[in-house]
């Protein structure tokens, strides 16, 4: 409220605290896990070192680290492609529509409340291949933006569509110049938090099997073995990558959008 | 009023006919399929009955499944609600802490539940496991939406106190809370649907015979697909249910508020 | 005016963002009781005038003093009524007037006294019970105008209160604004835009430069309320400090 | 106002005490944690026997029963000490042994049990060339099976891994040339006509080890007198069913019940999966099985130096000795 100064030295200032954050975590990690001696706490340097060799040798089955991102984040691109695809289009008509929604509620909203896990039986036997993996993906990252397309449509400023409409626009121009515009921010943050949720399922995903590589197979398999230090590089690894993500979708967000006053990060 | 009331109904008839338009796929679909790994809806009608009336293998029923689920499910949301709320608010008030650790904060939300479940395993015990994995899904909505919403507090309101003389603390419960409560709840509602749809990811962590997430596991093992079925419809159901409740107490709570958005 | 006590020292005030001065070198005293307007151009630098009176805002050099101390809302009793809408959305009209008292932890019975009184001279007493999305942008207005007036303050701050009413309601309020401060005597800094306004509400009438903003001139109104707009010496007042506005 | 922040309250405080209610158990009875993996009942009937003739209260024991998915499960659990005893494989068993947890088999449960279930096209071991093979996962023995095969006749198996009970979809889509599964997985796909058997694992490795009973070393030191009543228990569960042929035959329809597989696929499989009594450990089939592990980098090397060591320290056969000797 009161501070108008340092606006300028604060951005250095931020990644500085950041990094120094970083290192106080890791160190009393360090620190913990030398004391409680447990095989099931590895230190930093432990994780550090598998994932050196994980990137090196590749997991027991020789699958380098690189090739288990790499099939995991087609997985998620496949998935998340198909839920932009159905869910922004679908939402549009239904905000349009509103009789569509209220009308199939009973049968869309229930299925928003299914967990990925839960249909790994019946994704197994109706889909085939990668298939599979790009639905359990596209369940989750589907409503985010289905849902964020339909609200951004309906809240649409009735004054901005009467502008157009009393120069005698037609609907599809009010809807390819208007509707759109002005839903494509809420789309675009529907999408960051679908992106989310969808690499949230990427465990779930990957737990159909008949794959032996992606990141989330890689943790399942040394959970087998239990060897947590791998585990932890697995997680790490998921955890970073939908971090940077997330950051280049806000990033994004914030360069296109600058007509919107606040963007809220949610 | 009357118009109204037609309205009503027909919304809801045309509900009923989507229901069965895809209770109508399903089954052409299970006739297509003919295996034993894919029920038809007859089957799953005979599965919900035998679990209603006799239950599972083991002899426990849908409900006594339902209800040691919620209590996880419960524990596990009001441990996120315990630590997301006075921390969002915390974080909130001094955004400086959050943007300085955000490096550490952030990354944990995109790790999935299940992953963490070798290591709540060997960390942790008995039903304190439950309660983090849920957690951990369930923090990062509420925990997130109260933070913005502490950083979005009108500063017209703050300072309509502060002129009057108001203490930090009178801020805080009087403006800053009552303003940010809708946003908190909305986060909490969000929070309670993921909790409720990481059951079944909670109860991959073995050990005990019932929860509804165990009935789905343990029935893909010896494929009952009905029981699998039965098992998805009630978490959809459950957690459907539980939403439209709370969306309920929203608008009554709120009345202040113009408009209640519904996701 | 002189013989008058003074309320605020405002000396030697100025305030800067980083580079840009907002507020350049000024110096003037508010006498006790008194109904001062400060007018100016626009974007000049009003709100922030505000803001640093009362202390809101941090200053960057000079002082203002009320009874030779710092201007502190524990202390001190001090309202302000915001440019914009400031009707708390959660709490009814009753509630939303008593904030101050409560804040002041004023006893029960004394806050219901009060704020019945208030209510009644504002008449809002029927509506006490509405959330403010259910009333009117006037009514709201005359609730913060209520809210401010019930803590019977030393010192009442009013930032363009008026700006986004209509006309006839404008009218209304004002009046009603006068008659509250005639009765309980309070000082009142009154910023507006409109000259008119200015003219007609107050006694006296600070003009500000463009940005960096300092005082041009003082006017002193001298006339009697209820004041007639179409009234010669009104006229000439109101033109005079037109000219003192201009700045093409 | 204070009315609603007082509901809201106590809402979430009885959520927050539902949440955290204790079990509750009796003082009197020793009580003990064991677990068992869902639908392996062919392989560890003792288990399922045990709970049904309540065979642990005999002993004066009260259980507590815990299903698990895999045997990698039931390990985590046995290393956070909140399983007391299990059977699941030895496989996993000697995994977690590797790894520097304090398992410790006391009895072996069967041997064999598996079978390699493939397409109608594959005729031979020498079909199996490139083919997609189903394994239930890096940490079983069917895997290290495959391995096996694949070594003895220099050809090249691709493994999948996937769930046990989802193998015969795979195999019906022709995603998978065939796979590997235990007892009655293997047998059901036949059944069905998904595929047909190949070898089974009495043919990849004669009287292998495959399930065993766990316990924690701890236990073994610190209670011998519960361990003692285990092995009681499951030895007499063992003793029940070979008694006679109805017992036999109840055990099968107990078998049904738990794996929801038809009575003719239980038999079949039954028949393929032997249970020598009195249940040793098979130790040339453990230290083979281990041997693979450390050439798979399934146990980081440099743990195992001494194999005889090791598979002493695994093996701790005392307890099935004495109940055999009191028995006499």
């Amino acid at each position: 409220m009161a501070n108008d100064k340092n606006a300028g030295s604060g951005k250095l200032g931020t990644f500085g605290y950041n990094a120094l954050a970083l290192s106080i975590f890791i160190l009393l990690w360090t620190i913990v896990s030398w004391i409680s001696e447990s095989l099931f706490l590895p230190t930093p340097w432990t994780v550090l070192k598998s994932f050196l060799d994980l990137c090196t040798y590749g997991d027991v089955e020789g699958i380098s680290l690189g090739m288990h991102i790499f099939k995991s984040t087609l997985r998620i691109f496949a998935g998340f492609v198909a839920a932009c695809i159905l869910g922004i289009p679908l939402g549009i008509l239904m905000g349009l529509y509103p009789r569509v929604y209220d009308s199939t509620k009973s049968v869309i909203e229930p299925i928003r409340f299914i967990p990925p896990v839960a249909w790994i039986p019946l994704v197994i036997v109706l889909l085939v291949g990668f298939s599979r993996y790009a639905f359990i993906i596209w369940l989750g990252a589907f409503f985010p933006i289905f849902i964020g397309t339909l609200l951004s449509v309906r809240s649409v400023n009735p004054t901005h569509i009467d502008v157009p409409r009393s120069f005698g626009a037609k609907r599809l121009y009010i809807i390819r110049k208007i509707v759109i515009p002005s839903t494509l921010p809420d789309i675009f943050t529907g999408m960051r938090v679908g992106m989310g949720i969808g690499w949230d399922c990427i465990m779930a995903a990957e737990m159909i099997g008949g794959e032996n590589e992606g990141l989330g197979v890689m943790i399942l398999k040394y959970a087998e073995l239990i060897r947590i230090e791998d585990i932890m590089v697995g997680m790490i690894v998921i955890g970073a990558i939908g971090f940077f993500i997330n950051e280049i979708f806000i990033f994004v967000e914030r360069r296109v959008f600058k007509w919107k006053e606040a963007i809220v990060i949610s | 009023m009357t118009n109204n009331y037609a309205e009503k109904m027909k919304t809801m008839g045309l509900n009923f006919f989507t229901l069965a338009m895809v209770l109508v796929l399903w089954t052409l679909i299970a006739y297509w399929q003919k295996s034993p790994f894919f029920a038809t809806p007859y089957d799953i009608v005979l599965g919900f009955v035998q679990m209603v009336t006799v239950g599972d293998v083991e002899g426990y029923r849908l409900w006594s499944h339902m209800l040691h689920s919620l209590v996880r499910v419960s524990a596990g949301f009001a441990a996120a609600c315990l630590v997301g709320i006075p921390g969002g608010l915390l974080l909130g008030l001094y955004p400086k802490i959050y943007d300085r650790t955000r490096i550490l904060v952030e990354p944990i939300r995109f790790i999935s539940p299940i992953a963490w479940i070798p290591m709540a395993i060997v960390l942790l015990v008995g039903f304190s496991r439950y309660i983090f994995v849920i957690w951990v899904a369930s923090f990062f909505p509420i925990f997130v939406s109260t933070l913005w919403s502490v950083r979005q507090v009108n500063a017209v309101y703050v300072n309509v106190a502060r002129v009057a003389g108001a203490s930090r603390l009178f801020i805080i419960r009087k403006i800053i809370f009552p303003s940010i409560l809708p946003s908190v709840i909305g986060g909490m509602r969000i929070s309670l649907g993921i909790s409720w749809m990481c059951i079944v990811a909670a109860e991959m962590i073995g050990g005990q015979m019932v929860g509804i997430g165990r009935l789905i596991l343990k029935s893909a093992m010896v494929t009952r697909m009905d029981l699998v079925v039965v098992g998805m419809i009630s978490i959809g159901f459950v957690g459907y249910a539980t939403n439209e409740l709370i969306i309920f107490i929203e608008k009554r709570i709120f009345r202040w508020r113009a408009a209640v958005s519904i996701e | 005016m002189a013989g008058r006590k003074v309320k605020i020292e405002v000396r030697n005030l100025s305030k800067h963002f980083d580079d840009l001065i907002v507020l350049h070198q000024m110096d003037f005293d508010i006498y006790e009781g008194e109904f001062l307007c400060v007018v100016g151009p626009t974007g000049c630098g009003k709100t922030t005038f505000c803001n640093v009176v009362t202390g809101l805002l941090p200053i960057t050099e000079g002082s203002i003093t009320m009874g030779g101390e710092k201007i502190d809302f524990k202390k001190h009793n001090v309202s302000f009524v915001f440019q914009e809408p400031s009707c708390i959305p959660w709490r009814t009209i009753w509630d939303d007037v008593k904030i101050g008292l409560e804040i002041r932890k004023v006893p029960k019975k004394e806050i219901n006294e009060r704020v019945s009184a208030i209510l009644d001279l504002t008449g809002l007493t029927e509506f006490k019970d509405f959330y403010p999305s259910q009333i009117s942008a006037g009514m709201k207005q005359r609730v913060v105008i209520a809210r401010s007036f019930v803590t019977e303050p030393d010192l009442l701050l009013m930032d363009e209160p008026f700006g986004q009413l209509d006309s006839s309601t404008r009218f209304y309020i004002e009046n009603q604004l006068i008659k509250v401060w005639q009765k309980t005597k309070r000082t009142i800094i009154f910023v507006t835009h409109n000259l008119e306004e200015a003219v007609y509400l107050s006694e006296r009438i600070l003009v500000c430069t463009q940005k960096p903003t300092g005082i041009k001139e003082e006017v002193i109104v001298d006339l009697p309320h209820p004041r007639d707009i179409t009234d010669r010496e009104f006229v000439k007042i109101r033109n005079r400090v037109t000219d003192l506005v201009k700045w093409w | 106002m204070k009315k609603r922040w007082l509901l809201f309250t106590v809402v979430l405080s009885f959520v927050f005490v539902m949440g955290f209610q204790p079990t509750v158990g009796s003082a009197e009875m020793k009580k003990i944690h064991f677990g068992y993996l869902v639908a392996d009942q062919i392989h560890n009937f003792a288990s399922m026997i045990i709970k049904e003739k309540k065979l642990f209260k005999a002993e004066g024991l009260e259980v507590e029963w815990g299903e698990y998915l895999a045997g990698a499960y039931v390990m985590q659990h046995l290393a956070a000490g909140e399983v007391d005893f299990a059977t699941c494989g030895v496989i996993p068993t000697m995994i977690t042994r590797g790894r520097g947890v304090d398992v410790v088999v006391i009895a072996g449960s069967n041997t064999e049990g598996s079978s390699i279930i493939v397409k109608e096209s594959i005729k031979t071991v020498k079909d199996l060339d490139g083919a997609k093979i189903g394994t239930p996962g890096i940490g079983s023995i069917q895997d290290a099976m495959v391995d096996i095969v694949a070594r003895k006749h220099n050809i090249k198996i691709i493994h999948k891994h996937m769930s046990v009970p989802d193998m015969p979809i795979y195999l019906k889509k022709g995603e998978i040339d065939g796979f590997i599964a235990w007892s009655p997985h293997n047998t059901k796909a036949a059944a069905l006509g998904y595929g047909h058997i190949l070898l089974t694992s009495h043919d990849i490795l004669p009287g292998h080890q495959c399930c065993v009973l766990v316990t924690r070393g701890e236990l073994i030191r610190k209670e011998p007198e519960t361990v003692k009543k285990v092995m009681r228990a499951y030895m007499k569960a063992f003793q029940y069913e070979m008694a006679s042929k109805k017992n036999h035959d109840e055990t099968l329809e107990m078998v049904v019940k738990y794996t929801n597989a038809p009575k003719e696929v239980v038999v079949k499989a039954w028949a393929l999966t032997p249970h020598p009594y009195p249940p040793y450990l098979n130790i040339e089939s453990a230290k083979f099985q281990a041997e693979g592990l450390l050439k798979g980098g399934k146990i980081k090397r440099g743990v195992i130096t001494n194999m005889d060591k090791f598979i002493a320290q695994l093996y701790h056969p005392y307890f099935l000795l004495d109940y055999l000797r009191n028995m006499k």
